[in-house]
């Protein structure tokens, strides 16, 4: 471990750091954050950021630090959830494409071609439309949205996967198609999904955060960042604060989980 | 309660120019208000559409497309003088016909008009006795019927327009306004400009003759920020449903100024279904009232920008009574839901009877000028007294279909009217619309009290007005002893606008933007 | 001249699936079509107008005579009518489309401008440069597009004052909503394209180019270039698909007509007219600019020309 | 050290040093290069033969930190050049053609423009003349034409002879080739080597770098042996070859697999294993095949045949050879006879039952009797698996559960190809190119097979490890009887290896027969024409008297 350590790069050290202070974020938010999140205070609304509220105080007078904090939890389910929805359709689709045989593959391949001619976005709208708003709702819109595009790639590593020289090699050793499919193709495909996973989480975070801007995300009083950001933003000439914030964090974690899923790729690139 | 910028007489009115106003209200459907018949329509009516009566700052009714009027000793007629001489935008003439063609049309299923109809339910028909002169017969007595003709949702309309056709008449309704249509871009803009024909300024105009700007460029800007935004870069000169915070910030920038001011009716408030558990009992009724801190959230949220509202009518509603608000008191709603059966509370702290969690479906809309804010606020304050208020953000067409389902435990409401009379429109049984399952009802807080019934309906036959204050006064503390619905603030028209954009006026009936007056310096 | 007619084929099996999806979906959202048509704020429809309605536009028949009759009048061009607007929707679609494919398109533009730039400025001597390079660009990837375009107006138009919040017609309108949506994607370009141009540079090729004498400028954008741009061409029909995504949320904010306006607005109020003759002719798009693309793919990268068949597709949204 | 007085010395090389990071690659070189002459630079993979070249030309990379006493290219130090200067140098004064000619072009651009992009000063009207005359001069038949063409448009013959052009498109003094020939065929790499000589007889200064000893002998005038970084032997071509001094060139010299009898060590040291051998003598035929002929579809709808009517057989302890020129159809049948592809007709029995006939199912239990290795030993292993996992899993036959002993088996394994028990715990990916060679013989050792196919398993690797590799299957198939069938494009490995040998070309076998007669006294004029172009040491006779 220590010995990987010294082996990675700095940028790798700053997004393992990173995603600790996230984890930790989301995990334990209390930990820092002193404010209770939902607690209304009126009279103490607007109050520009200070000692006693870091990032100020919104409309409510709820501390923004520790809405913004607690809001790591809801964002980052958000995000994980969208991406294990997106990732488990996407492996169900591109495996039936890339090991179920040509028609599998040529029926699997119109269908995506027909998902990606339908904005993303309006994937998103009809399921929010039709699930009604809220965190899980949410997660599914992003994730029956993006579900298409990892398809896709699912698709072509199995492909690929299968048609690799190891694979050969354990058809030339007697192995069976269902050995080969679960100790070879699968396991290769999975990881290399793994790195992917962590670049998505950062893109369905923002996602998520765009259908909350429309109005479409998480019910209110929830601590959502998108949720945050749609409340704040109309005060954004006055308490600029309210923007700022989870704004910036939506950017951080986003970027971090990119950072880490770069990371990710490139080391199973070397291996 | 509402007024215009005094003209400054040392600033000559400017004819000409160009003036965009940016409106955060919704886009309408349809231009013409005799169909649905809504605020954003009126908005946009207002420059290009009259009607017969004008109500003035004090609530008094001038003749407007009417030049007079007589009403029968026993009330159940009225006989109406149309003015002479006046064409529509299209060159058409009014007359007695084009009146009675109108309100026939407001009156016919297939208008699909609301706000109208149901100002005219107590017509039975409408006789045109002379070129101009019309009669109006009536069911019953209605003493509201002038105020209901001065609203813009009643407007005179060219006869030869609704010959295109329903759709047709929606993109370009035919009026005698300063303005007239020129085009509609679909999310995007209407555009208006200045009408040859005009000949009627309101009664109480700076001045008369055509209007002073040519053309109006009417966007639809529903972020309030960029909204906001536009106005401060002087990319637009004039834009509404400024948000509190912004209205706060307009009296830092001198190029700017606000123009705010109540509209009639009822009051934005949040009504009570009384019709199901738990808020059918008046003890739980009264006790959400009292665990819920206002004025608190009207401070915070609105920065003090807003007034709490007093009465069941608005402050802009003739025989408006004020009464002591409800004040946040945790202590006394504790003790009346001890009282209902609501003591024992669940691990969330929530309350419970016989292991039913005291809970309360909320949904609420956009359109409904009540920030989000406000509503966390009131669930986070009512929390503590252990109501579990579900909030639930709709889409304007699913919040109708879940009003129209009586599907929610408390809701935000408003009605524009310029009369008391929206009382009886919104309060008595037959607003309960009981007959029709899943139809609009008016009487979203579910009241079924045959005195209130009583009273509104006499209330609403007379045309004295001391026998007016005294019934109205009667009904709003039957309805305030009911625990039925909490006034929050005064629904308003929040106009600002440039310094360089004078005469600009607000038009007392339902406190619309005027722009007759306008011109750009 | 068969594959030509294959292809057409498959255009209309495509858009036939997305009209079905479609359909089906916007049959789901729940809540009745009635009150969509009558609905908006205020509508207060009794229920007789509803009644009314339903039987006007039919919406009492089953499911799948709803479905053929649909089938029937998008056959024949006809688009049908918004539920909520009341106008054709190919006068609705034929008053927005120009400003959506122009914000796209110039978004695009904007975005390989910038892509390339960064690219052609990037190397692998310097380790702050290059670190510095990817976190921008991983940043701007990060960034929501409504939360740039609120930055974006809160200095440009209401601190500086230089363009305006709400878009007009003309150039300076364009600044802020093509900003917003080129910024992220440009960020996602940038990555795709530094990546393959610093390969490139270290490519066997370049090396010999070097060594024939060819100067740096040369190697770069003679050579390391066309490599880079690749992925990122074979991507660009995808990337103008998610602009349009993208517009729908940037056309809300500075208040643009537009196609994703008109789609966000028909979702919420299920207006299923409009939301599938939007989704029909951003399909339509989108298929077009895949066959432009791969004509693109094909001009910059002769071995697609020689060799049939067809690519792996994107990589990455 | 040599010093620069001659006006005939076109580079002179004196304590080059070349670091990366903290590693010397290149150490305390000295050289130096007449016109006219060829000065070798030989040496095992790694050695820093490349980073010698590029450093000649200020192309060593920006991590590259080079110091020289001397580093003079026609008289002028590059150390001292700006880069303008140095820019202006290439390709006039030096001529560079990189090692990897098969990706050395760029694959976006027609050749003709690569060329002509190093015609600096050229007018723009007179280039296509001038670059057809170039590759005229390469040898390229056909230029205009070629010219046209991009990289993978063409052969790699004429990929590397379209990189000499643009290399000499200057009429360089001195050229720099880097393994011009690696991963040619004989018969074009032949060709290659007879346009250096007739450069080098024109005048030219060439420095040629391979690690192939033969290909040396034909054109170097001086060689100089380079072992991690430093040269360990250098003077004239004809002493370094026959008589060598260093212990390195002398195992280099041995490891040379041409000419030397089948059975005869190339890597000195005893065998490994006993020699007493567990299978039963006798001529037992393994596996037949039976005029066997695939045809491929191509894209303009007609077909190409790639094995056509191909027949042989596979016997206990004995190794086929399958030469042949590239696309001749070695690997289709290779795969035929592995149960990979199907015939279109003809047959492959294995131990005088069906086989290529048989379904996949059916096929399974009989798969352990024959094992494979390949070309690229690295996209055969999963790569997420260790080395002890692959053995384990071969071992096991694919069966999770491991059986007992199997630790023990894998030991015995990796002593069997002689690897060190440490390497079980790593990935292929960490192992260099022998080692994972050892590691895929391992693998298919470990179902105790009794054939073997080997397509090309030591043409990637040089010419040391290739002669390790070589004797370990040699020793393998003396201790279990093995069958080979080893196919390789290079004759002089296969002469080495095999008992029996055939030449394919188009898809058809043109000679078959003990590997001596076909190989000596070759019937058939391809056979001849694949003969006279391999490449050997160019005077057997000396080595074989200067050989211990
Ligand atoms: N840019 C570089 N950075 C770090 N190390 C390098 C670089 N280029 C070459 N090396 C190292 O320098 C050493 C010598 O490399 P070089 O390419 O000169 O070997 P070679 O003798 O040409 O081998 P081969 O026969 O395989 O071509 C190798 O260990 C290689 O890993
Ligand atoms: N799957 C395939 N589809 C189409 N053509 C193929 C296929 N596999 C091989 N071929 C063609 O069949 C011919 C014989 O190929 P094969 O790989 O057997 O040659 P080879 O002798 O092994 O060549 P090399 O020495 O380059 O490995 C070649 O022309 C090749 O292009
Ligand atoms: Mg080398
Ligand atoms: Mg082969």
């Amino acid at each position: 471990m220590v010995a990987r350590l010294r082996a990675a790069r700095p940028a790798d050290l700053l997004g393992i750091v990173l995603l600790l202070a996230l984890l930790v974020a989301a995990a334990a938010p209390g930990l820092v954050a002193r404010h209770d999140p939902y607690e209304i205070e009126p009279s103490a609304a607007f109050q520009a950021p200070s000692a006693v509220h870091w990032f100020g105080t919104d409309e409510s007078g709820r501390d923004t630090f520790s809405r913004v904090l607690h809001g790591t939890q809801s964002s980052v389910l958000i995000g994980i959830l969208a991406m294990a929805i997106g990732l488990g359709l996407a492996v169900v689709l591109g495996a039936l494409a890339g090991l179920g045989g040509r028609l599998a593959d040529y029926a699997v391949g119109r269908l995506l071609e027909v998902l990606f001619s339908v904005p993303v976005l309006l994937v998103a709208l009809l399921t929010i439309a039709v699930l009604g708003a809220g965190v899980v709702p949410s997660a599914a819109a992003v994730g029956v949205a993006v579900a298409p595009g990892y398809a896709r790639i699912v698709r072509s590593q199995m492909i690929s996967a299968r048609a690799s020289g190891y694979v050969e090699a354990a058809v030339v050793m007697g192995r069976s198609r269902a050995t080969v499919l679960r100790r070879h193709i699968l396991p290769n495909v999975v990881a290399r999904l793994f790195a992917l996973a962590t670049l998505g989480v950062g893109q369905a975070v923002v996602w998520a955060c765009s259908l909350s801007f429309l109005g479409l995300g998480v019910v209110p009083p929830n601590t959502e960042w998108g949720a945050m950001l749609a409340a704040g933003r109309p005060y954004l000439t006055n308490a600029w604060w309210l923007t700022i914030f989870p704004g910036a964090f939506i950017v951080f974690t986003a970027a971090t989980l990119t950072l880490l899923g770069r990371t990710m790729q490139r080391r199973s690139r070397e291996r | 309660a509402c007024g215009g910028d005094a003209v400054n007489a040392s600033d000559q009115p400017r004819s000409g120019g160009t003036l965009v106003y940016a409106t955060g209200d919704d886009e309408p459907t349809c231009l013409d208000p005799q169909k649905g018949g809504n605020v954003a329509q009126a908005l946009l009516g207002t420059q290009f559409l009259q009607t017969l009566f004008y109500q003035n700052g004090s609530g008094e009714i001038l003749p407007w497309l009417a030049t007079g009027w007589k009403q029968a000793a026993d009330g159940l007629s009225w006989s109406i003088e149309i003015r002479e001489n006046v064409k529509f935008s299209d060159g058409t003439a009014l007359d007695a016909e084009a009146v009675k063609a109108n309100l026939d049309r407001i009156q016919a299923p297939q208008t699909l008009s609301n706000t109208g109809r149901l100002a005219l339910q107590k017509i039975a028909k409408v006789e045109v006795t002379g070129p101009s002169t019309v009669r109006i017969d009536l069911h019953q007595p209605d003493g509201a019927l002038l105020e209901s003709l001065a609203q813009v949702w009643l407007p005179i309309e060219s006869p030869t327009a609704f010959a295109r056709g329903l759709d047709a008449n929606c993109l370009k309704p035919v009026g005698t306004g300063p303005y007239m249509v020129e085009s509609w871009t679909k999310q995007d803009s209407v555009t208006l400009v200045r009408n040859p024909f005009f000949t009627t300024p309101p009664p109480d105009a700076a001045h008369t003759g055509p209007a002073y700007l040519d053309k109006i460029v009417w966007r639809f800007v529903p972020d309030g920020t960029s909204r906001f935004a536009a106005l401060q870069s002087g990319q637009v000169h004039v834009i509404d449903v400024v948000e509190p915070q912004n209205a706060a910030a307009v009296k830092g920038i001198p190029t700017l100024r606000t123009l705010i001011a109540a509209r009639p009716g009822e009051p934005v408030e949040l009504e009570l279904n009384s019709g199901r558990a738990p808020f059918d009992d008046i003890r739980v009724r009264q006790a959400f009232f009292a665990s819920i801190d206002v004025d608190g959230a009207l401070r915070s949220v609105y920065l003090g920008t807003v007034q709490r509202a007093t009465s069941l009518l608005s402050s802009a509603t003739r025989f408006n009574v004020a009464a002591p608000p409800h004040v946040y008191d945790p202590a006394a709603a504790a003790a009346l839901l001890d009282q209902a059966g609501w003591s024992s509370r669940d691990a969330d702290g929530y309350r419970t009877r016989a292991g039913k969690r005291l809970s309360v479906v909320l949904p609420y809309s956009r359109f409904i000028p009540l920030e989000t804010g406000f509503y966390e606020q009131l669930q986070a304050t009512a929390k503590k007294t252990g109501f579990e208020v579900q909030l639930q953000p709709l889409e304007t067409a699913k919040w109708w279909s879940v009003n129209n389902a009586w599907a929610y435990d408390a809701i935000p409401v408003y009605y524009t009217k310029n009369s008391p009379d929206v009382l009886r429109i919104t309060y008595t049984t037959a607003a309960l619309a009981e007959s029709t399952p899943g139809s609009y009802h008016a009487n979203t807080a579910h009241v079924k009290n045959a005195d209130l019934d009583r009273l509104l309906e006499e209330a609403g036959r007379s045309s004295d007005d001391g026998r007016r204050a005294e019934l109205y006064k009667q009904a709003q503390d039957l309805l305030g002893a009911g625990f039925y619905t909490l006034p929050i603030h005064d629904q308003q028209t929040r106009l600002a606008h440039q310094t360089k954009v004078k005469g600009l006026r607000l038009q007392p009936s339902l406190a619309m933007p005027d722009l007759y007056d306008a011109w750009i310096a | 001249m068969r594959r030509l007619a294959l292809r057409a084929l498959g255009t209309v099996f495509v858009l036939w699936a997305v009209v079905t999806l479609t359909f089906l979906g916007t049959q789901a959202i729940p809540g009745d079509r009635a009150e969509a048509v009558l609905g908006g704020p205020g509508s207060r429809s009794t229920a007789a107008q509803l009644a009314q309605i339903r039987a006007q536009y039919g919406f009492d028949r089953p499911l799948w005579v709803r479905y053929l009759d649909e089938l029937r009048h998008l056959a024949q061009g006809d688009l049908g009518v918004s539920y909520a607007l009341k106008t054709p929707v190919t006068t609705l679609i034929g008053q927005t489309i120009g400003g959506t494919l122009t914000l796209a398109a110039l978004s695009l533009a904007v975005a390989w401008v910038i892509a390339v730039a960064v690219a052609l400025a990037s190397t692998r001597d310097s380790r702050i440069g290059a670190a510095l390079g990817s976190l921008l660009e991983i940043t701007a990837v990060a960034v929501p597009h409504f939360w740039l375009g609120s930055m974006l107006i809160l200095v440009f138009s209401v601190g500086l004052g230089w363009l305006p919040p709400i878009s007009t017609p003309g150039v300076s309108g364009m600044v802020l909503p093509v900003l917003s949506l080129a910024l992220p994607l440009a960020g996602f370009l940038g990555q795709l394209m530094r990546e393959s141009f610093l390969a490139a540079l270290d490519a066997p090729f370049t090396l010999s180019a070097r060594a024939r004498g060819e100067s740096e400028t040369r190697v770069r954008l003679v050579h390391a270039l066309r490599h880079a741009a690749l992925p990122a061409i074979s991507l660009s029909g995808w990337a103008f698909g998610s602009l349009i995504s993208g517009a729908v949320v940037v056309e809300t904010l500075f208040s643009r007509p537009g196609l994703g306006r008109a789609l966000l607005s028909a979702v919420l109020a299920g207006d299923s007219p409009v939301i599938i003759g939007v989704v029909l002719v951003v399909a339509t798009v989108y298929l077009v600019l895949t066959f432009v693309t791969e004509a693109a793919d094909r001009l910059a990268d002769p071995r697609l020309r020689a060799a049939s068949g067809h690519r792996a597709g994107a990589s990455a949204w | 050290m040599p010093q620069t007085t001659d006006p005939d010395t076109v580079l002179d090389v004196c304590d080059l040093n070349v670091r990366f990071g903290d590693s010397d690659v290149v150490s305390g070189v000295s050289f130096t290069l007449e016109r006219g002459r060829c000065l070798a630079l030989v040496g095992e993979s790694g050695s820093g033969k490349s980073v010698t070249a590029r450093a000649l030309l200020g192309l060593a990379g920006p991590q590259a930190r080079v110091r020289a006493q001397r580093l003079h290219v026609l008289g002028r130090d590059v150390l001292g050049l700006s880069g303008r200067a140095l820019r202006a140098m290439r390709g006039r004064d030096v001529g560079l053609v990189l090692q990897d000619a098969l990706v050395a072009l760029d694959p976006l651009r027609p050749v003709g423009r690569e060329i002509a992009a190093a015609l600096r000063g050229t007018p723009a009207r007179r280039r296509r003349q001038r670059v057809r005359e170039l590759l005229v001069a390469a040898g390229v038949p056909e230029p205009e034409h070629r010219a046209a063409q991009r990289a993978d448009e063409l052969s790699g013959g004429l990929r590397q002879r379209a990189l000499i052009a643009s290399a000499i498109a200057l009429d360089p003094p001195v050229l720099i080739a880097d393994e011009p020939t690696t991963a040619l065929d004989a018969t074009v790499q032949d060709q290659i080597l007879q346009l250096l000589l007739s450069l080098k007889e024109a005048g030219t200064g060439l420095l040629l770098i391979s690690h192939d000893l033969a290909v040396i002998s034909r054109v170097a005038d001086t060689v100089a042996v380079m072992r991690q970084g430093g040269i360990v032997e250098y003077g004239p071509a004809r002493d370094v070859l026959s008589a060598p001094t260093h212990p390195y060139t002398r195992q280099l010299l041995a490891a040379i697999p041409a000419d030397r009898p089948r059975g005869t060590r190339l890597t000195g040291g005893p065998r490994s294993s006993p020699e007493t051998t567990a299978w039963p003598a006798g001529d037992a035929e393994l596996l037949t095949a039976t005029a066997l002929t695939k045809r491929y579809p191509l894209p303009d709808g007609t077909h190409r045949l790639a094995v056509d009517g191909v027949s042989f057989a596979l016997h206990r302890g004995r190794t086929l050879g399958l030469v042949g020129e590239s696309g001749s159809g070695k690997t289709t049948t290779a795969r035929i006879v592995l149960g990979l592809t199907r015939p279109d007709t003809g047959e492959v029995r294995l131990g005088g039952q069906p086989w290529s006939t048989l379904a996949e199912s059916r096929r399974r239990p009989d798969r352990p009797r024959i094992g494979a290795i390949y070309q690229d030993p690295l996209g055969s292993f999963d790569p997420r698996m260790t080395v002890a996992e692959i053995l384990a899993d071969a071992v096991s036959l694919g069966r999770s559960t491991r059986p007992a002993g199997s630790r023990k088996e894998i030991m015995r394994l990796l002593d069997a190809v002689g690897l060190p028990v440490a390497t079980a715990g790593h990935r292929p990916a960490r192992l260099s190119g022998g080692q994972r060679q050892r590691v895929a013989i391992a693998r298919a050792l470990a179902p105790r097979p009794e054939i073997l196919i080997c397509d090309e398993p030591v043409s990637a690797l040089d010419v040391l490890v290739q002669a390790q590799i070589l004797d370990l299957l040699d020793d393998l198939q003396s201790e279990f009887g093995l069958g080979y069938l080893f196919i390789s494009h290079d004759l002089g490995v296969v002469r080495h290896v095999s008992d029996d040998v055939v030449v394919m070309t188009g898809g058809q076998i043109v000679e078959a027969g003990p590997t001596e007669q076909v190989l000596t006294e070759p019937s058939h004029p391809y056979t001849r024409r694949l003969l006279a172009a391999a490449p050997r040491l160019a005077d057997a006779s000396v080595r074989k008297g200067s050989l211990p």
